[in-house]
Parts: structure tokens; sequence; C-alpha cells
């Protein structure tokens, strides 16, 4: 597939997901002396074509680049980005393509993409064991970060998780401060 | 090979570059060469000389801190401790992490970076480790005065 | 010295005493020439390095350190190692002529036993490090064996050549140390001869980093890669046997390989006849043959190269030495034939 | 312990989690079968320091700087970069051209003294001490230079939300000239005794191979991504800050040997040449670097009250010496810590090819093979724990918390 500009990525996103494609948005900046264009695109995807939108990405570039699966706790709802970037490789040509999922706090599940990029195994294991949610299928789903004797429930990201006041140790010879 | 060879043999004969401080071999006990030093029999070997705006240890003008406590909630690590009853400040030298923040936040200038690094202590608390006073300091701008910075600062709060 | 001619009594006792006495003297060399070496590899890396004397500083650290015993391993098998060692070598030490004289028991042993002797330090130290029962020691083990095998070839091919030399030229038994001491192998082959004997030497040089375990092939107790190999679980008095053994087995090589090839005295040059200042001269000139052979084999290469794998140092020994070996060997062969 | 079905017994060795080697807190576990290396399998999480917790929760954002700053101990401006990069495009500060050169300079004398540091380990790895110790010796001059102008050797504290503290000065710039020189004199022995000592070459060439198909597959970053041949590079591909003004091309091994293995030896390469390019870049910066101001908003107050009152997210990625380093920050009007934090170190990612570079190797390469990505474990654990608990609802206070532990460690002692 030849190289698109950033409105044609996003309409070509909106062609193939359908549905699930509910809204893109381009970002541009300039940067430093010449001024030259810094571009980014975020695509918010339903979670059923969340798996389409990733192979739809890998059909764009044939090994699209994974940055990392970064996860807020929104209150009542997390919000997944999948940081991705294509068009690597040559002078200021790379956009990064963000691919943002709202998952309700009562069903945390999102399908996992190892069977599309392998390297994406790390990052997944991590925003299991820290936000708690429940990424299906994975090939190993052990903890990456947190082994050892931290109890399983435990999910340091999220805002309402006050389990973990009990393990903030107080500084020595200073009173224990309120709820932080 | 030749060339890590070169390389050794011409290293074999010129000066080493280790810095001999403070003393070229480990002493036989450590308490008697501090004692000596002390006595001036012996002198330790300079460390290596540091740079002009070297930051290392906090010197603190407490005459001059009008305690508006700006350098306490910037603070990284929260290492300076504010006393209430006098309106001055405490600074704990094993928690600062030599950022020079509260150096730049300070509005009448009483903080500075001095180019002292040997700080090891046993005590965490040891008098050389609180920095509670350090006298005048060159830069520091006299409280006296009423400097218009420090009006400015006071309002900005 | 060749005491057996009065009675048996007091022949025993003077061995007893001279052998105690050469193995201090010869572990006290052999400390002192670890710490020149150490002293010179840190010198060519542009460092200061520990003082002259810091092998007696480590001695006395072993000595105060708890010596343990981990809890999967052989006890007595692991502690019995180490003793092993430091007695293999200490023996060593009689057979090998030191400081310009014969060996105290020349007489009795010969080249074969010495070849022999440098091998039960090694043996002791794979045994101890399959003792010890921790995944690194076994690997450790593992290698001292390959490497103590590749190093056995040429080591032998050059041993029998220089006695196959002597015995062409005098009636003596070739293998005797002091007969070996007393025919110096330059004065015996012809130009082409020298070629030989030289490859030989180069063959031999190799060797003596192979059995010092310096950096080359320092595989068994590879740091890097296996934590300590081989002495990761010792501690205490019996890492400093092994340490002993180690620095002596390094001396005694070093030892050897100035008997076999420069086993000339200084004192008859100089023309200084009088027993005692001749010994002296001869022994002061022993020590400066030791450091100029240690220098070249052991500390250059040592602060030159990196730490081969495997099997790259059992291909050097086994394939690259041997034919050095072999080719010096044929050389004298066809001298001798000419 | 391991042990699978085949006839063959294998064992596991630790490599780890504190290794001579690998002086990180990581654990290999090496399934052997004698000395090849069958399998690998890599457990993190040792030093874990709950630094995005801190900068959610304790932190306001200038604190944040600090503590990214010391994510690492060698790759300590890739962080505060990335950080003030996402934060500016979070709350839209404009930071002035001046600023963004001194940056610049500050990222690249970092990835010097990075990639150098890097060569001296790796030489120790495989045994090499005396290059080592050469290769350190050769380093004090950019540390030196680096304090000269930073004021510390390893914590610069120049980054802040909207430019950079300090200036470089013009009387500081002929010391800074005289540094490079020392390094384009004696970059030529450096490239000598690495890439042409045959024991170094015995040791490096064809170990560690990460195919070119893997490295895309598995998404490596950096130096080990470029030696096998993929031109990765954040400041050639999405040029941040000055770097959009200098002709940036990523490095791969074919500009020296022609061809790409992807092993250990063409990493070195990749890393040696890049210290070139670097020493080019930060020339290049220093003649053409504007006048102007340094800080867009000098007053702390000011800069506090603005960073509270924004809104939105940013994304900052950075190239840093061991790849690519990416900080997503959100940020909500009224909260005055950073509301979402999400740091992901270079390494964090390599970590992944390791199993695939480890197959198939001696024991003896392992650390030369795992030290070739340049792992740097304090980057990649940053989460939680500081204390043991049995989970009892209570409040615990310290006293009794550290009873628990100590009694708990005599548990397991028995």
């Amino acid at each position: 597939m030849e190289k698109l500009n950033p409105q044609g990525i996003v309409d070509s996103f909106k062609k193939a997901l359908g549905g699930g494609f509910i809204n893109g948005e381009v970002y541009e900046r300039e940067v430093a002396v010449k001024k030259n264009r810094f571009r980014r695109i975020w695509i918010f995807v339903k979670r059923e074509a969340f798996h389409e939108a990733v192979q739809h990405l890998c059909r764009i570039q044939e090994y699209p680049h994974l940055v990392i699966i970064s996860s807020s706790d929104l209150g009542s709802d997390v919000e997944l980005i999948y940081h991705f970037t294509i068009y690597y490789g040559n002078h200021l040509e790379e956009i990064s393509v963000g691919i943002r999922i709202t998952l309700d706090k009562k069903d945390l599940k999102i399908p996992t993409i190892t069977d599309i990029i392998p390297g994406a195994i790390f990052t997944e294991r991590e925003t299991q064991e820290m936000m708690g949610v429940e990424v299906t299928d994975i090939p190993d789903g052990r903890r990456l970060f947190l082994e050892g004797d931290l109890p399983e429930n435990i999910h340091p990201w999220r805002k309402d998780d006050k389990k973990l006041e009990k393990y903030l140790r107080v500084l020595p010879g200073r009173k224990p401060k309120g709820k932080e | 090979m030749w060339e890590s060879a070169l390389t050794i043999i011409k290293q074999l004969f010129q000066k080493p570059a280790t810095n001999l401080f403070p003393a070229k071999y480990a002493p036989e006990s450590t308490l008697d060469l501090l004692a000596k030093v002390a006595k001036q029999e012996v002198a330790l070997n300079p460390p290596v000389t540091v740079p002009p705006h070297f930051r290392g240890k906090i010197a603190y003008d407490r005459q001059n801190c009008t305690g508006c406590q700006q350098c306490v909630r910037i603070c990284p690590t929260k290492a300076i401790e504010f006393l209430p009853e006098e309106r001055k400040v405490k600074i704990f030298i094993s928690r600062c992490c030599f950022c020079a923040q509260c150096v730049d936040v300070c509005p009448v200038h009483t903080l500075a970076m001095t180019e002292e690094f040997l700080l090891s202590s046993y005590d965490k608390f040891a008098d050389e480790l609180v920095v509670t006073d350090s006298g005048e300091l060159p830069g520091s701008v006299k409280r006296k005065a009423k400097s218009p910075e420090a009006e400015e600062a006071s309002e900005d709060e | 010295m060749n005491l057996l001619g009065d009675n048996v009594l007091l022949n025993a006792i003077v061995i007893i005493i001279g052998s105690g006495i050469v193995v201090v003297i010869g572990t006290i060399f052999g400390m002192l020439y670890r710490g020149i070496d150490r002293k010179l590899v840190a010198h060519m890396q542009g460092r200061v390095g520990p003082p002259i004397v810091q092998p007696f500083r480590d001695m006395q650290k072993l000595l105060m350190k708890e010596s343990i015993i981990p809890r999967g391993a052989i006890s007595w098998l692991f502690t019995a190692a180490p003793f092993l060692a430091i007695i293999s070598t200490s023996v060593l030490l009689l057979y090998i002529p030191l400081f310009g004289q014969p060996s105290l028991l020349g007489s009795y042993g010969d080249v074969i036993l010495v070849l022999y002797l440098l091998i039960v330090p090694s043996l002791a130290f794979v045994v101890g490090g399959f003792a010890s029962s921790s995944p690194y020691a076994t690997v450790g083990s593992q290698r001292e064996m390959i490497i103590m095998m590749s190093y056995e070839l040429p080591l032998a091919v050059v041993v029998l050549t220089i006695a196959w030399k002597i015995s062409q030229v005098t009636t003596a038994n070739p293998f005797l140390m002091n007969t070996i001491a007393s025919y110096p192998i330059w004065n015996l082959v012809g130009p082409v001869g020298i070629a030989g004997v030289i490859l030989m030497l180069l063959a031999l040089v190799v060797v003596t980093i192979g059995e010092a375990a310096k950096v080359p092939f320092d595989i068994a107790e590879a740091e890097t890669e296996i934590a300590g190999g081989l002495l990761v679980e010792y501690s205490g008095r019996n890492l400093l046997l092994f340490y002993l053994a180690d620095v002596v087995k390094a001396f005694a090589m070093v030892a050897l390989m100035v008997a076999l090839f420069i086993p000339y005295n200084l004192s008859p040059y100089i023309g200084v006849q009088a027993a005692f200042p001749a010994g002296i001269i001869d022994a002061l000139f022993f020590l400066v043959k030791v450091f100029v052979i240690m220098f070249f084999s052991v500390t250059l290469i040592r602060a030159g190269m990196a730490r081969f794998k495997i099997t790259q140092a059992s291909a050097v020994y086994v394939i690259a030495m041997t034919a050095i070996a072999l080719v010096g060997m044929l050389l004298i062969w066809i001298d001798s034939m000419i | 312990m391991a042990v699978n079905n085949t006839e063959k017994t294998t064992y596991t060795i630790p490599v780890g989690p504190i290794h001579p080697a690998l002086k990180e807190p990581i654990q290999l576990d090496l399934e052997i079968d004698g000395e090849q290396v069958v399998d690998v399998d890599i457990h993190l999480g040792q030093v874990h320091r709950s630094i995005e917790w801190l900068g959610m929760n304790r932190n306001n954002p200038v604190q944040s700087i600090y503590l990214a700053e010391r994510i690492c101990g060698i790759c300590n401006v890739c962080h505060p970069f990335c950080l003030v990069l996402a934060v500016e495009q979070a709350a839209d500060i404009v930071v002035p051209e001046r600023a963004e050169y001194i940056r610049v300079i500050a990222a690249e004398m970092e990835r010097i003294h990075s990639h150098i540091l890097w060569a001296g380990v790796a030489a120790h790895e495989i045994g090499f001490d005396t290059v080592f110790y050469l290769t350190w010796r050769v380093r004090e001059e950019i540390m030196d230079m680096i304090e000269y102008v930073f004021g510390n050797r390893i914590t610069k504290a120049i980054y802040q939300f909207g430019g950079v503290r300090r200036d470089i000065t013009e009387e500081q710039i002929p010391r800074l000239k005289q540094g490079l020189d020392y390094y384009k004199s004696i970059f030529e022995q450096l490239r000598r005794i690495f890439l042409e000592d045959e024991t170094v070459k015995m040791r490096c060439r064809n170990v560690g191979i990460l195919p070119y198909e893997d490295a895309m597959k598995l998404v490596t970053v950096g130096p080990t991504v470029r030696a096998s041949g993929v031109p990765k590079d954040v400041r050639q591909d999405q040029a941040y800050s000055a770097y959009a003004d200098l002709d940036i091309k990523a490095i791969t091994p074919d500009v020296v040997t022609g061809t790409v293995v992807g092993d250990v030896y063409d990493r070195i390469i990749v890393r040696l040449l890049e210290v070139a390019q670097s020493i080019e870049i930060i020339e290049d910066c220093i003649k053409n670097m504007p006048e102007g101001p340094i800080l867009t908003e000098p007053k702390m107050p000011r800069l506090l009250k603005l960073l509270t009152d924004a809104e939105g997210e940013g994304v900052g990625r950075v190239e840093a010496p061991r790849g690519e380093d990416i900080h997503y920050v959100r940020m909500e009007a009224g909260v005055s810590t950073l509301s979402t934090w999400k740091v992901r170190a270079p390494t964090y990612i390599n970590l992944v090819a390791v199993p695939t570079i480890l197959k198939g190797m001696q024991i003896a390469d392992v650390p030369i093979a795992f030290a070739s990505i340049d792992p740097c474990m304090s980057c990649t654990n940053r989460a939680i724990i500081t204390d043991k608990a049995t989970g009892k609802k209570s409040v615990v206070d310290y006293e009794t918390m550290h009873r628990l532990s100590v009694q708990k460690t005599k548990e397991l002692q028995r």
C-alpha cells in the first residue's frame, strides 16, 4: 500500500472498520527553527473492531512499530491507548497512530494482539497486572514486574484502589500523613 | 591484537591515570591515618578538582530568609523542613538531591550551592548533614532593603 | 645433593627439613611474583594497582574469614580437595631445580613425575568443583577438565623431544631433572634445531598460561560468565588453600620452563668459584630468569587479550600448539640427521 | 528445575538476580544442555521503585522531573527530556529555540558517555579488562565536559517545562570544543581496538544474532535493531526538539562492513559510529545555536499554576542511547499531580528479543550477547512495593510492619 497522508489514513480506517470506528483526529505541530511538521493520529475504536483495526494497520505498513500500551483510570471506565508508529525509516516521515479503546470497569477484557505482533507480550502482561485489564488468550499471562509476595488483587495504577496505602512505608521521624 | 599490545606497552611507562585520593594504598588502620592527618603529620592527597558551577552542599543564609516556604514546596525530595515558630527552614543534606531548584526559586537568594562534596557520615541527622545557618552569602539580597523582588514574590502566592 | 651415601636416618631428617624450607620459600616467592604480576598488569592498564604484598594481605583476610560448606555439597570431598591441591603443588616444588641449585629430590623423581604432579592440582580443582553441587561449579569443572586434557598434548611432545635429544648425547637417564639441567638443549642442536627449539619454547609459553589459568584461558573461573566457576562455593581457609595451590603451581610451571630451556648459571661466566657467593648470584639470576619468562608468557598476554571460549581454547591447544610442537620436534630430528 | 521430557537432561542455571556479569537486578533462567542454551526465561521486578505511582500521587510535575532523572543512572537525560516534551504538548507550552539546542547538546553528550560506558562493559564481559580500563579512562573526558557545563557528572538538572534552567555561555564553548577535538583524535584508536582485534572478533562475530525479520516482529528499538539493518531512529523519523533542523541519518553496520549480520560485532559498530555522529551533532548545535531566552516562564509559582490548570495529554518520544524512550502524560485541570504518567524505557522492549538472541548460544556467550542490547534494568522496573505485610485489615504502622517482615525472614531462614 503506497504512502498515505494522515487524513488518508483516518479515512482508510473509517472505511475498513465501518461501525466499530468512532472518531479519528489528526494533530500537527511545528518543531524547532525550521518549523518541520510533527504529526500524530488518534483513532477511537470500539472493542469489537479493535483486533480488525490492528490488522488494518498491518496492511498499511507490514510491521508497524508498537511502542507501548498506556492505560489510564477515568473513574468509571479505563482507557487503553495502543501507541503505534508507521512509515519509520526516513527523515521526518514517521506518523504515530494511537488506537484508543475505553473499557467499562465492570468488564475489563481486551483481545490479545501477540498473534499479529509477538513483541506486544511484555506490555500486555504489564497492563494486565497494573490495571487489572484481562487480556484474553494471552500466551503467557504471568505477572511481569510484581512477582513475589504482592497479593494478586492489587492493581497499582487504579485510582480507586486504596489497598495500597497499607504498604506505604512512612518516612522515619515523620508522622504518617493522611490519605495521600 | 597488535593495537592493544602496543597500547599496553606504552601505558606501562606512562603515569597511571588513577587519582590517589585519599592515599596511595589502603592504610593498615584508617583511624591511625586520620589521627595523623589531624595532627598534620601526614597530608592526604587532594580529590579531583571540581568546576566552578558545581552543585555540592547547600549554604543557607538564615538571617536573610523571609520564611516564604517556596523552597519547602518545590523540593522534590522534601528535604527542607519549615520551623514555624522562627519562620526559618532546616535542610537535611542526607535527603537533598542537589537539584538546586530551591536556589533558583528563592526570591531573596538566601540559598546557594557550595563546592563541598565530601558528605559521608554515620548519622543522617549529624550536625554537618543538617544545614541550619551558614552565615553571610556573597550573592544574597539584603532583606532590610526590602528588595522589589521580595514584594513581587510574596503577592504571587 | 646426593645424600644417599651415609646413614639413612640423617638423610631422612635432612630431606624433611629441606623440603619444608623449599616449600615455604617457593610459596613466598610464588606470592611475590603474583603480586608483581598484578602490579605490572595494573600499570599496563593505566592503573596504580595494589601493593606487591597484596597476595599476603589476601591470605591474611582469607584466614580470618569463615569457611562455609554448602548444604548440598559432599562435605568430606569438598574439604579434602583443597588439601590435595596444596600438597601436590608443594611436592612439585621439590622436584624442580630452584634458585640455580639442583632440585632437592632431583635424583629420585624425573620429568614424567613432574608432568604427573602438574595434573594432580587441576584434578583437585575439578573434584572440588563437582563436590560443591552448584551449577556454576559443575560447568566450571567440565571446562577445567577439557582445558587440562588439551594442554597435556603439547607439553608431553616438548618434554619427550628434549629428553630424546639429551639421550643421544649422554648415557645417563635423560628424564632425570638433574641431567636435563646439566645438558642445556641449545648447545646440543645445530642451526635448524635452534628454530625447532624456539617453536617448542613458543608452544610451552602458551601452555604456561593454561597452567596458570590466566585470562585467555581462565575459562574455568570465568568471573563474568559463571560467577567464579569452580571456586564459587569456596570461602575462608579452603579458598586460601586453592589460592596458594594456584600461585605455587604457576611459579613451579615457570620454574620448569627455566629448567628446560634456560638452565645456565651466571657464576661460571663471572668466574666466581667460591661456593657461597656463586650460590647467591645463581639464585638472583634464577629470579631474573623467572621474572623474564613470567613477564612475556603470563603478564603481557594476560593484559593484551580477551578470554577465549572453551571450544576456541581447546582448539588452540589441540590443533595449533600441538602442530607447533610437532614441527619443532621434526626440525630437531632433521637437525640430528645432518 | 525445568526438566523437559526429552531423554537429554537439561538443567536450569540461574544467571542473576545479582550476577557479576550483568550487574543489574534481572534474573535469566537459562535452560542449558551441556554448554548450549536451550531456552531462556526472564524475571523482572527486583528493583521496582514506584516512580510512576509517585508521579501520579505525591509529586507536582516539576518535582517529577527530578524523579524522572533518577529512573536510570546512565541515561538520565532522555527520561526528563521525554517528560518535558510530553507535558509541553499537554499544557501547550512553547519552548524558545536556544533552549531546544541546549537540550540536544545535553542529549548527545549523554549518548557519547553512555555508548563509551557500554563499550567498556562489553570488553569486560569478554574478559578484556585492559580495554575496559582504557575505555572508561577515555570516557572521563566527556564526564568532565558534562560536569563543567551542567554542574554535575550524572544528574544534570538542566531540563524544565518550557526550556532549560541554565545557559551554555560563550566562555564555556572553548572547553567543549577542546573536549570534542580530543574525542576526534582518539576515535581512530578506539575503532582499531574494538573492530580490528582478533580476540574481540573471535568473541563477538556471529554471536547473539537477531535476524531482520525477528527484529521487526519483536519490535526492538535503538542500536540493537539498527544493527539488524532496520533504519529505525526517532531523531531521524519523528524529529523532536532541535533535531528537526539537523539532518540525522540512522546508522546501520553496512556503512562499515557492507553486510548486515545483526550480531554483537555489528552492535559495536553501530554504537561506535553513533559516538562519531554525536560529536558532529554537538558541533553543529554549537555553531548555529540562536541567541535568545532559555526559559518561557522563569517564575516558579506562575509555572506551577499554569501546570495545575493544564488539561490534555502528551506523548514524549526521544531516542535514548539504548533506543526509543516514551512518556505518555495526561493532565487534568485542578489536579496538581500528573493524572496519568506511563514511562516505557528502551530496554523494556529489547528484553522481548533476548530469548531469540540467546537461543543456541554457549554459556560463555550469554553475558556478552545479553550485554549487547545494553540492558538498563533500573529503567525497566518502576512499580510499587517497599514492605511485606500479611494482608491484615487494620492500619499497620511502621514498627509493626517492620516486626512482621523481620518475623517473616526468620521463618524463611529456619
